[in-house]
């Protein structure tokens, strides 16, 4: 096991790091930049270190700073957390050349899973469900109806060169492909100077749903269910629960077991996250997550297992020590993630807390790097803290969360806790009939505002 | 001990200062489980050891900030810029490049920082006296920590 | 259900209550001294109604100022918390009487288990296993021997008349017997001017180890196995655990099925719970307590059932939804009781919280009504919050425990913060090798100054 | 909402004044969620209903303590000794024993509070003149809560 850990991040994620560090004995270094001189994860490390200036590209995201500070301190390994350089596989590489333990994946599958075509086709590969498709460009409408009614209606044209929904047409029924054909080419033509269109189902209403992974490296990998995250705001996770609403024992069974065997296929190691949209009982990938999700306490909750915990003896070359017949769910669990921003406009609201006081009490998790008298620097994302509940039921999940929502205050800035004092209210949300639009409608319809 | 104030125990300093006379030192440091107490003599007054800042949760509720010695706010100070090891002369044996009462150039080399095997030469920001050296050979840096003052 | 229940308590255990009224949408009224206007459970209430001066005689105990809170709120049940009017039959009845509910069982029972004789006697008839006796004088050596041989050695030779460990002498073995007896007639006689003994078996190193019971009143209850409560200052539970580092499996159900199998016979209403003193793999009856307990949450966190949830729909007149072979015992819970008291002298330390920083994370629960700025009253017990950690493991739960209380942060009185830290890493602790004298022990010997 | 200072609706304060003068009413409470608004003419200026002081979580940041009515502070006021409801008269109809302006005497019952079917006689603890009756009849009253002012 190692001795030391430097935690190369910032915010609840360094906490959390620090936190599964102490339980299990590591010492740890903190890492900073000079705008986070006063942060908890800096105050609460065994050692800490000032890598840069506040631009994150000169510190949180400085190599060499970080490199060095495992250098002057001796850490034997680097946990990235989620964001900066967490899916950096170059960073990945360095680390391993300077014989330093890079708690997360190889740099292999980050660099396959960074890129988007790769991804796909690697999925495909292992039997992971992808959105079907066309492959390809479609060179005339008797081909398109051939390959639309092998995948079934509505289908999306897409410009082959296309990008930012320009050249994108759906066609609900196949009288209305030939058309949308039409236009699609010659929008693509026009934007891009090429009028290569290719097919894709189109999915209207799905739910994101994504399922935990943890692997060995050796071929041994489990899964630890899944989270629908479809609430999102400009594809920003806001709420994240688990189980699905959406899904019961046999389809998560299904979909897990489908994951868990291409995760031992691929022979991954760590903790990742296998990314779906899900519409009318179908899963299609998305993208795989290497690295750990801001969510992931959901997951934690209804397993009962310590993700940072794995995360660390994997690195550390032990074998998985849950097996998948080990791996239970119990009760339900919500996340809501707590930022600095304004609730309705959501713009960020950086500034001193002159008051904090997190909920307590029975099924109520506080996952937060804030106290009070401590500034939220502007430089970094927004997030504050997460609030995550567990509860026998997902009512019973529901009515615990309201009741510590209502609990939780922060005075001195503006934060989305009143959005989510909306949510847990919402009859949609209690009945859990919500897609990947819903929070986007919900805020246009001035939600917010009743 | 989280959660209590640090207490300074002043015959305890006396005595370690004590020592550092009898038997000759320049720094000794004690640490006793949570607590540590450095007495140095010739180095900058520190608190703890540079690259291990235990600011302490104590700290939450003082009402003003300890200021962290990176902060490079030391009058005429130089700070480093980059984390990494200082190093006072070219090689092991030289000459180091300056000594406390030099007078410097501007762009003079004054010391050297080691990250990732390279040297990074450091140059003086203007021209003045080195009127005190605040790092040791050997030392490890943080980003912005004052590593020599010049008036 | 009720609309509006009255919680005639304060301090966290009023919290408690009222989130869990909260969680059922139902209404709540606190009460409080003048002394508590500034109180949490009063700013979270829905209403509140203040009761008579700070002297708990004149407000939280005082039973006219009560009844008039409910009549004037129209509140339709009383929770009493633990304390105060919690084991008073006759609030139990005045409140039945006036149209109230109290949540909490029958009069009779409480009447039944708060005299420590008929409470004895209650018990034997129902089959739970008393400490064995003479069942009253022995008149002869010759007798006492045949009953010390009947009951095991070593037995305590006790003064009939007696009380305050006068007239008390330990036989280890049957040699010591005779001399035992002379010895305890004769302080007796000079004491109590009655040289009447009688003999008891003598448990020199018991644990503390209590089952939690809850009963519909109709003749169905189940028991949430045990918490061991052993580590305790003057009679004071400090730290509790559950499981007991004593019990297994078998030990756990076959206690439990007796104590479960007596409250059903007993046709108790509501939580309660039933303490021994355990030796040598042998239960010893020592009390019944007919109300939440204190150490409560340990059971909820490894069961996962909300015990004041279901106190209130027992009372409500819900049978009992959960049934005996639903309740399983996941991982190991440790709760921790933070008094503001001064942690080598333990004299109480009242005061302004200047700062207040609770741990979070993973696996940690926080039962407070402490805020930072807020007073604490010199009027009432010295407890501030509760730290209540979950692990997989005890091992996991310890490391937990020992990371959270270095997080916990309570400024400008003093706590027993520090008596924990040290608990945590003590060696017999970590290998839940302690009894009911241990912490004595261990304060006599300096254990807080090394 | 709980987390969020009490903003002052002015305009809508200003327009349950006027539905109250238009209807001839004495006073109207509007409560919206965790929200509530009474406006009264005639009686007492409190902010909430008296047995329902919603002091809320955002007072944990107030500098100064939000002082309860059940204080007793208000100069020349006589608290309430229990819980109960206060009547200003002995029986329903009946003259009340106190109004604005009456000459009392220490001892003289100024209002009864009733608990638990009993009532109890107040008696003003000095002589002197009720310049104010801060209570309404029936109205349930805390510990400690002004009654009248003596003055």
């Amino acid at each position: 096991m190692f001795d030391k850990i430097l935690i190369a991040n910032r915010g609840e994620i360094a906490l959390r790091v620090l936190r599964a560090c102490k339980e299990l004995g590591i010492a740890t270094v903190a890492v900073h930049s000079t705008a986070d001189a006063e942060a908890m994860h800096v105050k609460l490390a065994d050692e800490s270190v000032c890598i840069g200036p506040p631009p994150a590209r000169e510190s949180y995201l400085n190599i060499p700073a970080l490199l060095a500070a495992c250098e002057i301190t001796g850490a034997e390994a680097v946990h990235p957390g989620y964001g900066f350089l967490s899916e950096n596989a170059r960073f990945a590489e360095i680390l391993k050349d300077h014989g330093v333990a890079f708690i997360g994946p190889s740099p292999e599958h980050i660099r396959i899973m960074g890129d988007k075509i790769e991804a796909k086709r690697t999925a495909k590969r292992l039997g992971i469900p992808c959105v079907p498709g066309s492959e390809g460009g479609v060179s005339n409408d008797i081909e398109a109806m051939k390959i639309a009614r092998d995948i079934g209606f509505p289908v999306l044209v897409k410009a082959a060169a296309g990008g930012g929904g320009r050249g994108m047409k759906v066609a609900q029924t196949a009288e209305e492909l030939s058309n949308a054909l039409s236009t699609a080419r010659s929008e693509a033509k026009s934007a891009f100077g090429d009028d290569a269109v290719y097919l894709e189902k189109y999915l209207g209403q799905p739910r994101h749903i994504e399922i935990q992974v943890l692997g060995d490296g050796k071929g041994d990998a489990i899964h630890l269910g899944e989270r629908d995250c479809s609430l999102q705001r400009r594809h920003q996770k806001v709420w994240e629960e688990s189980p699905s609403p959406a899904l019961n024992a046999e389809s998560r069974k299904k979909i897990g077991d489908v994951v868990g065997k291409a995760m031992r296929d691929l022979k991954y190691l760590g903790a990742g996250t296998v990314e779906f949209l899900y519409e009318n009982g179908e899963f299609y990938f998305i993208e795989m997550n290497t690295r750990l999700q801001v969510e992931h306490p959901v997951t934690e909750m209804v397993t009962g297992i310590d993700l940072v915990n794995e995360q660390i003896k994997i690195a550390a070359g032990s074998p998985l020590t849950i097996k998948q017949e080990d791996v239970t769910f119990s009760g339900h669990a919500i996340e809501c993630r707590v930022n600095a921003e304004n609730p309705e406009t959501f713009t960020p609201s950086p500034g001193k807390i002159s008051y904090y006081y997190p909920p307590g009490g029975l099924g109520v998790r506080i996952d937060s790097a804030v106290y009070q008298g401590y500034t939220i620097p502007p430089y970094y994302d927004s997030l504050i803290g997460k609030l995550i509940v567990h509860g026998k039921t997902r009512n019973e999940c529901l009515a615990r969360l309201r009741r510590s929502l209502d609990e939780y205050v922060v005075d001195g800035i503006q934060t989305t806790l009143p959005l989510f004092r909306k949510l847990v209210r919402n009859p949609d949300i209690i009945d859990g009939n919500y897609n990947i639009h819903w929070l986007e409608k919900f805020l246009a319809a001035g939600g917010m505002k009743d | 001990m989280f959660g209590k104030k640090i207490n300074i125990d002043a015959a305890l300093i006396a005595e370690l200062s004590q020592l550092l006379e009898q038997n000759g030192l320049t720094e000794i440091e004690v640490q006793h489980g949570t607590q540590r107490i450095r007495v140095s003599r010739g180095g900058v007054a520190v608190a703890a050891a540079p690259a291990a800042h235990s600011t302490r949760l104590s700290n939450l509720s003082a009402t003003t900030a300890i200021k962290d010695p990176g902060d490079g706010k030391l009058p005429g100070s130089v700070p480093s810029p980059m984390v990494g090891t200082a190093y006072l002369a070219p090689e092991p044996g030289a000459k180091p490049f300056i000594e406390e009462g030099s007078k410097v150039k501007a762009g003079q080399t004054i010391l050297i920082v080691e990250a990732m095997k390279t040297m990074n030469a450091i140059p003086s920001p203007r021209a003045g006296t080195v009127t005190k050296i605040l790092v040791e050979n050997g030392q490890p840096v943080e980003y912005g920590e004052p590593l020599v003052i010049i008036e």
